[in-house]
């Protein structure tokens, strides 16, 4: 249970990151540190004891197996953070041309 | 017998390892920090490879260990050498322990 | 049940087609648009007088029914568009029928004139829904109905400008608002009686839920009509639209249809306890007192005419307040004679605006020679509407203060309280009075202005509506006892023991006190003006003048401590619900406004304090 | 960067490009697969232009043409799941090529077909997004 | 020969933590950069430790990968410092 | 920045998650190439700022908040299967006859292409949708 | 040429990886190899006509002992150098002059400075290279080119230049 | 199986990859290709509503079908309410992306434009009838990463920092999401929504199944920009194009936000009473506070973007009302009504409030402004938008006979019958703050000033945005009938059935 809770300390963290940060690109490592705490928490819930990393060697098939299917989802969930991430820097380097800054405070320009 | 080699590179490889990363912490600046850490841990790591050779043999295995050994070592090396190249552009100032900067007349 | 059908579908659908026609063919549309009228009146006397029996749209549809892919369209739509037609339904429609059509008269030249876009549409359709508000018994039809009329009634201000778009908006937010408020009251009445036929509704109200349905829908009617405290719309409105739209809808059908559920409110879906009762009185008493007040201080002829007609729906609240059929048939017969002459008045401001272009009183002086048909109607309809015997206006009055002196009789505080109720009504009486000396004063009478000579009078298609509505006062009001409330208003009201006409000496001595003081205020006010000018008598000349001395009205009411302190506060909006709600709202909407400061972090924050705290609600 | 890194670069990105391809083609057989592989050919050609910089490529053009191949790439990968639909049955997404052995290189049925195209999409589009950003800094350099 | 085998993958692990003490601490950031890049290596190490562990060679794969990436990365890192665009 | 990244390669390493691993190496270096292309014009300096008062305030909150979440996530998972207890529901039919169903030696790519190809079709449009916004954003001009 | 060149070196590596010899290994490999070749090869440096001259895989294999020797040697210097108490170092950078001319004979010059602990090329400008040295144990031009550059510079001159 | 079920996904797919490969060789190719694309959607969305809504039917993709009763692959599931988002998606799309004809002229690469619409499309196609809880996160993440991406469009200051904004909360949202998904893993290991009701129990364990859903309803309820979550929404909406602003507010929050809220909180989890509080909490709250930040507005789309907080509010509120009334296992008839009430608004907000965007984008499109107080007297010049805009006026007012009043006093009345008189109570009060909100827009936009903008020589907006208005505003108008029991039955009731009975939807997926 130890390893759950570290796991989502490292998500509390990116969360703490995200909303203390000022600077843009912070902001946004503090977003994937989330995102990897999710990954985490999905290849632990996976974790058998005593399992096998799911590659089946047909000559020699193991008893037990870690579960593939967390493992294909957090695959799918890098790619898609992969894809966020770089929308996320593109839009950055523009905002940073068009403000001439990283200081999450000083784009304000959209309020009330 | 080839568990025993294998073993005993894996030792030396982790043993450089470990002066490696002893460099990494207790060396005064960064440039002597890179000297020391990137080669004794590339080394380390050829070693540990090596092992991995011995343990497997001539199959599959011990050819992609033989395979990666160059790679890591080249690839190691040009990353060493770019990364003090960048340090010394980027401005870091070395340790005042620094005897000797031909470097120096060189970026200007 | 045809006719019914078609006297609501025909004109929507008209309408509804007229808008598809460009602006380009306006003849094309006023002649479609007066054939409709034409129609729809003939339909409203055939209706009245043949005693339709009521009937469900679903009926109409059998046979018919619409299929769209498997389902059926009108399969249950009996279940909700039932029609249903009686007295007062048709009474209402009688009304709204010929009073459309004079006006649809009136507007063939006043509307080229004026360049009020798709008008004849909003026109027919206005008149076509309020045909179906009247007629339909299930209220969700009726809302339905009711609610578009809002919506016609904004389309009917030009908005071209900052004022009128102000009052347009202001109109359609007060309107949609109550409409919106009787929607909790419709549903309340769902939840009581699991029906929504106006027919099948009866309730005491006897606890908070049904009087908190009455109260709603009592809003919405109160609203329409124009009364205290929800009349505001009224006057900006009649200040900025074109007197053929004012004509139609704040001074007529509106009046029309939120007296008409006013009565049914308290004469049929509920039963007004003693101090609903009391609150109606109280409302209808406000109503007259501070919208004649009001009055007494425009310059603007069209917003004084608007205040006016809020004043006079007092009468009306007062009259169906009293819950016996004597009130009932005054407020009705009130409603009636209110129709009319308020009518006639637009439609005479409606023609000095259009010959004059001006809309200030004090702009304008002497036109009762250029213009005399104008200015026999107009003296007409303000006598009535002040209550000057013979015309309609005194008949109705008096049955109001006739109805008020029984109401005397009742044992409860409100009763009581009749003396107070009645001298309301006849210092409004008074007050109107004085009011309009000085519109028909200011305008027809006084010094003939220079530009006023090039005046004529206005086209023959102009000054006949107003002339047909002049006899009607007059013949309303000489017999309104013997032909008129038996025939017209009392199969609605119920029957009654009319008292003698000219017998009842309290009345009468309170009728010739009221005519008596206004005068008197009158002369009060602008006395010094009327000696040195002299331009009751006509005709002379003054070239230092100015002209018709409306100013001093304002000068001398204002002069009254508590009143200048009243109107300083009216004219800073405080009385008016719109302002108060919107200066309200606005500060809200500032107060939230503020918090996002676009800084995203703070944006985080809330998103996991949400969160956070909705754990916390959740699991402690 | 300097010769040496330049040398070696060249040296390697070959080696890296290849060795891509193998973790795409042994996909059902190892770890990795069209994903990891498509990503290190990129960082193959990423590591050229890192060397090189832009003088040696034409950087808009490739992205043009990035773009296109990774277009095609998932329109094929689309097409694919869709030929289940149309090839047999009426099934999307069905795996309808015969699968051999398991373990052999040739098996799995149209599951190394997906790891190539998605492989190709991947590669595609890891560069031409490190392209857009250097291109952009290029166009407002100028 | 397990047991030994456990003893230096954790010693390995334990090494990386040292990297990430120096990626933490910096004090500048070619301190930080460094650290990455030893890291980098070390953890091919550990690969290959597992690789012998697991008796599986597939993780030898995801070593080269490393190597691979981490080179590519190093030269990123390198180019950032000496403040050059990625183009030039 | 990216050290998480690789530290995580670490872990699922040990969790013997190869594919995991092999992944998250490439997308974090990619990842790491991205940031540096971004951060490489701004100032190379580190400035630390000291936190105004505004700082202070969300950085008690954020310690507010993170600590509740981490109190109720102790509470939520406490009853949940322990560490490493790999019981099965949907993926037992993945273990046990998925190399015949898919004839692919690596049940994670059986997984990904085969059982939930859709997911995988979804994730690669995603990067391609990705692709497409960092163009699109990326462009100088937006409007003619 | 170099297409071929590279075709063969990828087609090498490609089977030293998969090891194995069967025919869609192959088929693939070639397929690989080419598409490598095709991307790759105009990147590739001249003179690949080197990998058929035998003598010169010879004085690789020479260089490559001489060259792990020093390495361990160097290595076990620096350990001492970082594990001792007071850290005997003396860091600075010294220039120094190289007689290699190709391009790829100074890229492995350079590469083995830095494999070797103790040293580190900064850069190549010219015919300088500029050499990070943990322990300056020489002021002497001449001397420090000696020692530093003095085990590889002539094996490497023989099977690369 | 229905093969057409996974073709709602893989044309538009195609349909951007298209686009973007044929895009380069042929001019203006994805500007007429992508309307007919979703057109085609349209249809196929609007037959399925006429055939699916009482007979729904699963899709097992890969041929994955259930072994003993545990799901194995991914399963598309067709009923009643995924029909209703169907169509909504669709038709809006179809509608949005012919205006884009016309308004789109005025950006740069408008084949990314087309490519990123599609692809959102394919995207919410996916979500709506996705019954695996992961797959329904993939296609979340498409369509709001074509989201992010057509926010920034025009790529200037305030479009750049809304899309940002939007990316940061999103993002935070999908990690929200992500670990509430892997809780639920955790426990239930599967992800099918119907094998998760069967195997998810609440009773023994509270504080996991709270935690889960908390963390499920603030995910989605940011992606719904439900207040307090609601942040990026006014900013995103108004940055955008204004077709995009039309699908985002008119379709995307309701697909990636409403749509799953609802969707899970019937089908995945059981309802208990104070999660359904909450949830009616939540939708009272954006009613209230979204109206008032919505009547202080000047800039038109920040305002009409506000007021999509607050409608959704009501359509969160009346189904939160129909969820109380279920867990307390009373008055099913009500929540039925009021369940359907809160789908109603569904739909017609969409019509109704896309139009209103599609009629932003014509006056911002001739003025090149947003703000109120730079325009007026646009009725005259420009007939069609004004009159398309004042049908969408009243009826997000609530004023008959438009859909947006019949779909209001459902919600009232479901909420008086329900004993809710202070939620019906807000929904008045809202309805009049809408009202007032409206008669501004129209004050300053189309009254006010007549003369002064004729002079100027302003235009009519060209053909395909007048055509997509109008179609619009015949859509409100159509909507109507809705309301009437017969068509009610077909469309919404499925909706509503399968929502409040559990067991019809697992017998639908899993079978037995
Ligand atoms: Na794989
Ligand atoms: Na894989």
């Amino acid at each position: 249970m130890t390893a759950y809770i570290l796991c989502f300390i490292l998500f509390l963290v990116g969360l703490y990151g995200v909303i203390t940060r000022r600077n843009l690109v912070k902001i946004a490592i503090s977003l994937s540190v989330m995102e990897l705490s999710t990954f985490l928490l999905f290849a632990l819930i996976g974790y058998a004891d005593g399992g096998v990393a799911p590659i089946v060697d047909p000559s020699n098939p193991a008893k037990v197996y870690v579960d593939p299917m967390p493992q294909a989802l957090v695959l799918t969930a890098i790619v898609i953070g992969l894809a966020t991430t770089a929308m996320l820097m593109a839009t950055i380097i523009r905002l940073y041309r068009k403000y001439g800054t990283f200081d999450i405070r000083e784009i304000k320009n959209l309020k009330g | 017998m080839n568990e025993m080699i294998t073993i005993i590179f894996i030792c030396i490889g982790v043993l450089f390892n470990i002066f490696g990363c002893i460099g990494l912490i207790r060396l005064p600046d960064v440039y002597n920090r890179l000297q020391a850490a990137t080669k004794c841990v590339t080394l380390g790591c050829c070693s540990i490879l090596t092992g991995v050779l011995f343990h497997f043999g001539i199959s599959g295995a011990g050819i992609k260990a033989i395979v990666a050994i160059p790679i890591l070592f080249f690839t190691a090396t040009v990353a060493a050498h770019a990364l003090i190249r960048g340090t010394y552009r980027f401005g870091t100032p070395p340790d005042k322990r620094t005897v000797k900067d031909d470097y120096k007349e060189a970026v200007k | 049940m045809k006719e019914i059908a078609t006297i609501i579908l025909l004109p929507v659908a008209a309408g509804l087609l007229l808008l598809i026609i460009p602006e380009k063919f306006r003849i094309v549309k006023s002649v479609v648009a007066l054939a409709i009228s034409l129609i729809t009146a003939y339909l409203s006397v055939v209706i009245f007088f043949d005693r339709l029996e009521p009937g469900t749209l679903g009926e109409l549809s059998k046979g018919s029914a619409l299929n769209f892919l498997g389902i059926s369209l009108a399969a249950d739509a009996g279940r909700y568009a039932i029609l249903h037609s009686d007295h007062l339904s048709r009474l209402i429609i009688l009304l709204s029928g010929t009073i459309s059509l004079l006006i649809i008269i009136y507007s063939f030249i006043y509307v080229r004139e004026m360049r009020t876009r798709n008008f004849y549409s909003w026109f027919l359709i206005t008149t076509g829904c309020s045909a179906g508000a009247v007629f339909s018994d299930n209220l969700l039809l009726f809302i339905i109905f009711w609610g578009i009329l809002g919506m016609t009634l904004y389309k009917l201000i030009p908005g071209n400008d900052e004022d009128s778009s102000a009052a347009a908006k202001k109109t359609l937010i007060l309107i949609g608002a109550s409409d919106s408020i009787m929607l909790a009251g419709i549903a309340i009445i769902w939840k009581i009686t699991g029906s929504l036929n106006i027919s099948e509704i009866s309730l005491a109200t006897d606890n908070p839920l049904t009087v908190t349905a009455f109260a709603a829908l009592a809003i919405g009617s109160f609203t329409k009509a124009g009364a205290f405290p929800f009349h505001t719309w009224v006057p900006d409105y009649t200040q900025c639209a074109p007197a053929s739209s004012s004509a139609l809808l704040p001074a007529s059908l509106d009046k029309l249809l939120g007296i008409y559920f006013l009565a049914r409110l308290t004469s049929g879906m509920f039963i007004p306890g003693r101090w609903i009762t009391f609150i109606l009185l109280l409302a209808g008493a406000i109503t007259i007192i501070t919208a004649v007040m009001m009055a007494l201080l425009q310059h603007n002829y069209k917003r004084l005419l608007g205040f006016h007609a809020v004043s006079q729906v007092g009468y009306m609240i007062l009259g169906f307040a009293l819950g016996s059929p004597l009130g009932l048939a005054a407020g009705l017969f009130h409603m009636a004679n209110n129709a009319i002459y308020k009518t006639g008045l637009f439609l005479s401001a409606g023609s000095v605006e259009m010959r004059t272009g001006k809309n200030n009183i004090d702009d304008l002086g002497g036109l009762s020679r250029s213009m005399p048909i104008t200015f026999i109607c107009s003296l007409i309809f303000a006598m009535s509407i002040s209550g000057v015997p013979p015309f309609n206006g005194f008949a109705s009055k008096w049955m109001i203060y006739q109805g008020i002196i029984d109401f005397g009789t009742g044992p409860y505080f409100t009763n009581k309280l009749w003396i107070f109720w009645l001298g309301i009504a006849v210092l409004g009486s008074a007050l109107t009075l004085a009011s309009f000396i000085k519109f028909a004063g200011g305008i027809f009478l006084g010094r003939v202005r220079s530009e006023a000579e090039k005046i004529t009078e206005v086209p023959l298609l102009m000054w006949v509506p107003a002339v047909i509505l002049a006899l009607a006062c007059m013949l309303t009001g000489v017999f309104a006892t013997g032909y008129v409330v038996p025939v017209f208003f009392m199969p609605a009201s119920g029957t009654f023991h009319l008292p003698g006409f000219w017998n009842s000496s309290l009345v009468s001595l309170l009728v010739l006190v009221s005519i008596l003081l206004g005068a008197l205020i009158y002369l009060l006010t602008g006395i010094r003006r009327f000696r040195t000018e002299d331009s009751f008598t006509g005709g002379e000349k003054n070239q230092d003048e100015t002209g018709y001395p409306a100013p001093e009205f304002y000068k001398t009411i204002s002069e009254f401590r508590f009143f200048s302190w009243m109107y300083r506060k009216a004219e800073n909006r405080l009385f008016d619900i719109y302002d108060l709600s919107k200066q309200s709202v606005l500060n809200i909407s500032h107060m939230f406004s503020s918090a996002h400061t676009g800084v995203l972090p703070g944006y985080v924050i809330w998103a996991c304090a949400g969160l956070t705290i909705m754990l916390l609600i959740m699991m402690i | 960067m300097t010769m040496i890194v330049k040398k070696t670069t060249q040296l390697i990105a070959g080696l890296i490009f290849l060795y891509g391809i193998y973790v795409i083609i042994h996909g059902h057989l190892t770890p990795g697969g069209g994903f990891a592989g498509g990503v290190i050919i990129a960082g193959s050609f990423i590591l050229l232009i890192l060397a090189f910089g832009s003088d040696f490529l034409r950087l808009t053009r490739e992205e043009a043409g990035s773009t296109l191949y990774e277009n095609l790439a998932i329109l094929i990968v689309v097409f694919l799941a869709v030929s289940g639909l149309l090839a047999t049955g009426k099934i999307f997404f069905l795996n309808w090529i015969p699968k051999g052995t398991p373990g052999e290189l040739v098996s799995a049925g149209i599951l190394p077909l997906y790891n190539i195209f998605v492989g190709i999409e991947v590669a595609a589009s890891v560069l031409t997004i490190f392209l857009a950003l250097v291109i952009f800094k290029e166009e407002l350099a100028e | 020969m397990s047991d030994w085998l456990s003893i230096l993958l954790y010693i390995q692990i334990g090494l990386s933590a040292v990297c990430l003490y120096r990626i933490i601490a910096g004090p500048t950031i070619p301190d930080r950069m460094v650290g990455i890049d030893i890291f980098g290596i070390l953890v091919v190490g550990i690969c290959a430790i597992i690789a012998i562990q697991t008796e599986r060679s597939f993780i030898l794969d995801i070593g080269i990968a490393w190597i691979i990436l981490s080179f590519i990365g190093t030269l990123t890192l390198a180019k950032y410092l000496s403040g050059k665009k990625l183009n030039e | 920045c990216g050290i998480v990244g690789y530290g995580l390669v670490i872990c699922f390493l040990l969790l013997k998650a190869p594919d995991l691993a092999i992944v998250q190496i490439v997308v974090e270096t990619i990842t790491l190439i991205i940031m540096v292309a971004v951060v490489l014009d701004s100032s190379r300096e580190e400035h630390f700022v000291k936190p105004d008062g505004k700082g202070y305030m969300s950085m008690a909150a954020a310690v507010v908040m993170t600590a509740v979440l981490l109190y109720f996530f102790i509470l939520a998972v406490g009853m949940l299967d322990p560490f490493g207890s790999g019981s099965l529901r949907m993926a037992s039919q993945y273990i046990n006859g998925a190399v015949e169903l898919t004839g692919s030696v690596n049940l994670v790519t059986g997984v990904v292409f085969d059982f939930r190809g859709y997911d995988t079709l979804g994730e690669a449009t995603i990067l391609v949708t990705a692709v497409l916004g960092v163009i699109t954003i990326l462009r100088l001009k937006g409007r003619k | 040429m170099k297409y071929i060149a590279v075709f063969i070196l990828s087609m090498v590596f490609w089977l030293l990886l998969t090891f194995s010899l069967t025919v869609p290994n192959l088929i693939t490999g070639s397929v690989a190899s080419a598409l490598c070749s095709a991307f790759f090869a105009r990147h590739y440096f001249s003179g690949v006509y080197k990998f058929i001259q035998p003598a010169r895989y010879f004085w690789f294999m020479v260089y490559l002992a001489v060259f792990i020797v020093e390495c361990i040697k160097a290595n076990l210097d620096v350990a001492y150098r970082v594990l001792h108490p007071s850290m005997p170092i003396k860091p600075g950078i010294v220039k120094l002059k190289t007689t290699l001319k190709s391009d790829f004979a100074r890229t492995l010059l350079a590469n083995s400075i830095t494999m070797t602990p103790g040293t580190i090329t900064v850069d190549i400008i010219d015919d300088y290279f500029y050499i990070h040295w943990i322990y300056v144990r020489s002021e002497d031009p001449e001397e420090y080119t000696r020692m530093i550059t003095g085990a590889f510079e002539k094996y490497i001159k023989r099977f690369a230049e | 199986m229905n093969p057409l079920i996974p073709l709602f996904v893989a044309i538009p797919l195609s349909g951007a990859f298209i686009d973007m490969i044929l895009g380069r060789f042929i001019k203006g190719f994805s500007r007429y290709f992508t309307p007919v694309i979703i057109l085609a959607l349209a249809s196929m969305s609007i037959y399925s509503a006429a055939t699916a809504g009482t007979n729904p039917s699963v899709y097992y993709v890969g041929g994955w079908e259930p072994v003993k009763g545990i799901p194995v692959g991914i399963c598309m599931v067709m009923d009643g309410f995924s029909v209703l988002m169907l169509c909504i998606i669709n038709i809006v799309g179809f509608l949005s992306a012919f205006y884009s004809i016309s308004y789109i002229k005025r950006f740069t690469s408008d084949n990314f434009y087309y490519a990123l619409f599609c692809l959102m499309t394919a995207g919410m196609n996916g979500v709506v009838l996705s019954g695996d809880l992961f797959n329904i996160f993939v296609f979340l993440e498409i369509s709001v990463i074509s989201a992010y991406a057509l926010v920034a469009f025009g790529v200037e200051k305030n479009e750049l920092e809304a899309s940002f904004k939007y990316q940061v909360l999103g993002s935070l949202a999908s990690f929200f999401i992500l670990a509430g998904i892997a809780l639920i893993y955790w426990k239930t290991k599967t992800l099918n929504i119907a094998d998760i009701r069967e195997t998810l129990k609440p009773g023994y364990d509270r504080p996991f199944y709270i935690f889960v859903e908390l963390l499920i309803l603030s995910g989605f309820g940011i992606k719904a920009a439900i207040i307090p979550f609601h942040a990026w929404l006014p900013d995103a909406h108004s940055s955008a194009p204004s077709p995009i602003s039309a699908m985002l507010s008119g379709v995307l929050i309701k697909a990636a936000g409403i749509y799953l809220i609802i969707r899970l909180f019937f089908n995945l989890f059981e309802i208990n009473e104070s999660v359904a509080v909450l949830i009616t909490t939540l939708g009272a709250l954006s009613m209230v506070i979204g109206v008032f930040l919505a009547i202080g507005q000047w800039d038109i789309k920040r305002l009409l973007a506000y007021h999509s907080i607050s409608q959704m509010g009501y359509v969160v509120l009346s189904v939160g009302m129909g969820m109380i009334l279920i867990s307390r296992g009373v008055r099913h008839e009500i929540a039925m009504l009021a369940i359907a009430g809160g789908l109603y608004h569904l739909v017609n907000h969409a019509a109704f409030k896309g139009l209103l965007f599609l009629n932003a984008g014509a006056i911002e499109y001739t003025l090149g402004t947003r703000d109120l107080k730079e325009m007026g007297g646009l009725g005259k010049s420009m007939p069609a938008t004004s009159a398309t805009s004042f049908i969408a006026s009243m009826s997000i007012s609530g004023i008959p006979p438009f859909n947006g009043f019949f779909s209001k006093i459902i919600i009232i009345i479901a909420a008086v019958m329900a004993r809710f008189y202070f939620l019906a109570f807000l929904a008045i009060l809202v309805s009049i703050i809408t009202l007032a909100s409206f008669l501004k827009f129209q004050r300053y936009a189309f009254y006010n000033r007549e003369d002064a903008k004729v002079e100027k020589g302003i235009k009519e907006v060209p053909f395909p945005m007048v055509f997509s208005m109008v179609i619009m505003s015949l859509l409100c108008i159509i909507l109507s009938l809705l309301a009437f029991p017969g068509i009610r039955d077909a469309i919404l009731t499925p909706a509503t059935d399968i929502l409040t009975d559990p067991a019809k939807y697992k017998d639908l997926v899993i079978g037995i």
